[in-house]
């Protein structure tokens, strides 16, 4: 019998395991290389109530097996994703959350109202690294009062199911992990970028325009996969893995660490075809360890 | 759009330091237009890809244009012929040739011949006089290869035809320019030739239109894809001041 | 005119800007490759008070652009190093700082104490990222307070030139860094390890006998640049760039940050000579600038 | 010591899918002694360095044994014959062989043949007798270089020579036991030659002694460093069941 590898976690019934993460597939809409029998889901790019023109360029930088972004959150606004592109996603068969994002707890809970009940919207990923201008430019997510709060205006904004994305950049990410739980959150996505810096030596000055960035890709991995299963031990929620995966076998690394999906992003840039070689690599590893379903894996004690 | 292993067959200088790289992607050169280009990715290389323009396709051949300026254009030119890469194309937008616009002007800075050939090659298809203008720092530096009913030489210290920018030896009342060179000499294109098409250089992420990652700043406001929307463009619809100056083709 | 890179820095007489980081020297008597005119100073491994035989393999694992290390601070305590090696380096050119652990605030002091006044010992670099089991395990490093605590014990115990080596691990490392500052540490070592975990298939297991380690290398360098910037900006005291250099360029980030010097380590493993090869790409960029000290150079706005 | 840039002059395969490369690197061959290795960092390859026993010297050619097992043995045994890696050597401490120990059994597993060579040809200089006992799961994986007196086969299906662990063939009684091969395997030499010399297998950060990460768990207690102190042991010095067993020899 060939392995099943789809999976219902977080109150979203996935294809399979492996998804494409914010921010690295578009509205789902490109990608043509991609086998999508593969994608176990997908979520949006980040969204915001009032469309965004994104941060000037430079907005990326390479580093050693990563890369930086500035983006800035270009969208076109919480209104068009749902006039463009969710009729879209109604047709499709496999699940797209929206990611979303805000300055203000209740510009967060005014976009997930207006995703309630839309087709094609499977569920709600909570981007809680961005800056509340209400309390001076600290992320959101940056300590458990202030995650918990956005989450919960969101929770109360909407019945989606609800994933909250986490930042790596805090102390003690099982805090803030259990505070976004304690308010309802239906699963943990775990990790956003870590921070950074590039300066370029011709200007002396940061190559991004916006100075500072996310890095992510195969550089992050290990610092990634640490903090999830920081998450899984703290919540009885589920916990999807994300973080520089590449192939099957860092996929398997975040199973391993009791993630239930994991999220693919920079490495789709490399390779169109990640996230596919990723899901036909899972269903080798199981078949070689004899089993036919996710759960049956063993986890790290 | 294809994503192949690609077998290096072939090098060549074309001038000091510039090397026309030949792979076998034929799915890939049987879709090319002039302007688009291929994402290259190094197994052993850095994580992302490289973007360069298709410079010329023969049968199943498809070649670009390169200098070393780091990392990855460094391993490309150290490839042994039997080595491939992986070739993701044809991308982006290809330029746009009209039949009744008129005689065309190619204009190339150092190594901005690298979308030209192609460019030539459909204008003579479609019948269109075509003269290529190129300049380069000096007579070494000009590129060997050209297509076209002509060409027009110029160099900065003037070692070799006109001296100074070969903005100056083009003339007026041509019916299309296109130009490709440093962001640079495009905004100076865009200043002489607002309707010039011009093939653009941007960082890219993914060269497919998801990373948002290759944003060209845009007269009417906001951004948009250098690797989808472009990366031709219009040479009036670019906020020149707010791109970036400091890539590559700029020494 | 030469460029003349000594520094004086933190209450440190360097011989350039480039040092070896703390635990990828030694006690600076191996790497024989090295010029070691090249050296701008160096840190010793961790030490302890008492000795410690450090973690059970496997103690490193590689991993994309980097590795990470979980030793467990291995060292023959700190009356051996002082017996063995401080008279050794009381010969050598180069200033030597021991990098000081403790697993309590006193066990820190003790330390500190032993070091003051011995000929050869230039300094201490104070690691924070060790875990306080006064205070359940959190590391000193995870908070101002605690990180605060230590500092002050330690510049209250010994009178030598006070460095403090910051955790990256941190939601809010320019507070950590005023922290420190506010109790009279004389210069900030930003950053040490982030941590990160790596899952063995073929077992199922964590591979490290320590389950997590410190991610070092040139993966980390975007975020430690960064981290290192908001040091820079957080305090007036001189901040010492760590994380990822493996070329001058690297380093010239660094210093173009703000930082007063760089220390290299992981880079050391790959190539014997690459402080060498740094401090040669330093001279070479300022000669190319036209300038003759490293204060010269612009730094980023 | 020395670091070089140490260019690939042949390759040759010694038993199935086990190869043999030769690079030229004069001084460190020249210093070379059996057991000892080098560090060979691929340019474009992962970030650390990868340890391997010198295998065989010849002038100013240096010889490394290897299989594709992950990574960097992938890169090294795709290397063109001109290319180069960085040689770091010689390391570590070397077999310790005695003119007046007696006769001397090179006892090896697999890939565990890398240091028997340079030991049975040091064993010979020093006028003593070597028999050299080689194991390997079938026939086409038994090496087919050896040195020495004789050799002594077995495989684990018995398509060659004796049948089972190749330890059984050790007749008991030899002066001089050197070991090689999985740590499970050298384990077993411990039980019953504790004065074996063994060379071992651990993880390397540096290769240098300054990391501390290729600790080998003592029987003493503590830890010492595989690359500097090691990475030949006296079998019962180990503390085997603390001394992990997944590495690359073990398939
Ligand atoms: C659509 C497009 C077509 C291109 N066509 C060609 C071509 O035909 N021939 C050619 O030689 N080059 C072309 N380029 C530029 C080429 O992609 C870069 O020179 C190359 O990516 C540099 O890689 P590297 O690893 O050698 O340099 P790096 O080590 O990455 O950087 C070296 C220098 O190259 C610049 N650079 C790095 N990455 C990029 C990038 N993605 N885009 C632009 N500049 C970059 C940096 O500013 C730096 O100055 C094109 C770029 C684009 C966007
Ligand atoms: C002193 C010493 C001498 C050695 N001599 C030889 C030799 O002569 N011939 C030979 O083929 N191999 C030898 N090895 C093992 C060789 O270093 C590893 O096989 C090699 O580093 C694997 O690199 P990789 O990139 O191909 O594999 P990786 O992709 O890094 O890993 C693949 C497998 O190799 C193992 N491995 C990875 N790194 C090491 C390491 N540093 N040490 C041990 N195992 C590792 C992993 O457990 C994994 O199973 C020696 C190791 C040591 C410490
Ligand atoms: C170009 C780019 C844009 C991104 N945009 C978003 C975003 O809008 N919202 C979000 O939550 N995460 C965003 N991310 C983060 C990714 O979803 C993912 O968490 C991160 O890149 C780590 O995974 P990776 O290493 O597989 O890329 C973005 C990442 C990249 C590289
Ligand atoms: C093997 C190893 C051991 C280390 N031991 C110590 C230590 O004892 N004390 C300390 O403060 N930092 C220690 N570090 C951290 C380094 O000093 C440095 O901060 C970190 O590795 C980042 O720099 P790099 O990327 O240049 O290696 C160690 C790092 C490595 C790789
Ligand atoms: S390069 Fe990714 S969108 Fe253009
Ligand atoms: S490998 Fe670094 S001490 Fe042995």
């Amino acid at each position: 019998m060939s392995p099943a590898l789809s999976v219902v976690t977080g109150g979203i019934s996935l294809k399979g395991p492996v998804m494409a993460a914010s921010g690295t597939f578009g509205y789902g809409t490109e990608v043509p290389l991609l086998d999508r029998a593969a994608l176990g889901g997908m979520v949006s790019k980040g969204v915001t109530l009032r469309p965004r023109q994104g941060a000037p360029p430079s907005r990326i930088v390479e580093t050693p097996s990563g890369m930086i972004n500035a983006i800035g959150l270009q969208n076109p606004g919480v209104d068009a994703v749902i006039a463009d592109y969710a009729p879209k996603w109604a047709a499709w068969d496999f699940p797209v959350l929206v990611n979303v994002n805000g300055e203000t707890v209740d510009e967060y809970a005014e976009v997930a109202r207006r995703l309630d009940g839309v087709p094609g919207v499977a569920g709600i990923e909570l981007n809680i690294s961005c800056p509340n201008v209400e309390a001076g430019g600290m992320w959101f997510g940056n300590d458990p009062a202030s995650a918990a709060a956005v989450t919960q205006a969101v929770r109360r904004a909407s019945k989606l199911p609800l994933w909250v994305k986490l930042t790596p950049n805090v102390t003690d990410i099982a805090a803030i992990a259990r505070a976004v739980e304690s308010v309802g959150a239906d699963a943990i996505s775990a990790v956003n970028t870590f921070t950074g810096m590039s300066i370029d030596l011709h200007t002396g000055q940061p190559r991004l325009a916006n100075r500072s960035g996310g890095l992510s890709g195969p550089a992050i991995r290990p610092a990634a996969l640490y903090l999830a299963y920081q998450a899984v031990r703290a919540v009885a929620i589920p916990v999807i893995g994300i973080g520089g995966i590449s192939t099957a076998e860092d996929a398997l690394e975040f199973l391993y660490a009791g993630c239930s999906a994991v999220q693919v992003g920079t490495a789709t840039f490399v390779n169109p075809r990640a996230i596919a070689n990723i899901h036909q690599g899972l269903i080798a590893h199981l078949s070689h360890k004899g089993v036919v379903t996710l759960a049956e894996l063993s986890r790290i004690t | 759009m294809h994503e192949l292993a690609a077998a290096l067959v072939g090098r060549r200088e074309v001038a000091e330091d510039m090397w026309v790289l030949s792979f076998v992607a034929g799915p890939i050169g049987a879709e090319a237009r002039p302007g688009q280009f291929v994402n290259l990715g190094l197994p052993a290389g850095p994580l992302l890809r490289r973007p360069f323009s298709v410079y010329r396709v023969e049968g199943e051949v498809v070649e670009v244009v390169l200098k070393a300026v780091g990392v990855g254009t460094r391993m490309l030119l150290d490839l042994l012929p039997g080595q491939a890469v992986s070739c993701l194309g044809p991308l982006g937008r290809p330029f746009a040739l009209s039949a009744e616009a008129g005689p065309v002007a190619l204009v190339s800075g150092g190594l901005g011949v690298a979308p030209m050939i192609m460019a030539a090659r459909e204008a003579k298809r479609l019948g269109l006089p075509v003269t290529w203008f190129h300049g380069a720092r000096s007579a070494q530096h000009l590129s060997r290869e050209w297509e076209g009913d002509q060409v027009v030489w110029a160099t900065d210290d003037g070692s070799r035809g006109l001296t100074g920018s070969i903005l100056n030896a083009v003339p007026d009342g041509l019916g299309q320019v296109l130009a490709c060179g440093p962001n640079p000499m495009l905004k100076a294109v865009a200043a002489k030739w607002p309707l010039a098409q011009v093939a653009l250089e941007t960082y890219m992420g993914c060269g497919t239109g998801v990373c948002l990652g290759c944003a060209v700043p845009l007269v009417a406001g906001g951004f948009d894809r250098a690797c989808t929307e472009g990366p031709i463009y219009r040479a009036a619809d670019v906020d020149w001041d707010r791109l970036p100056g400091h890539l590559s083709y700029a020494e």
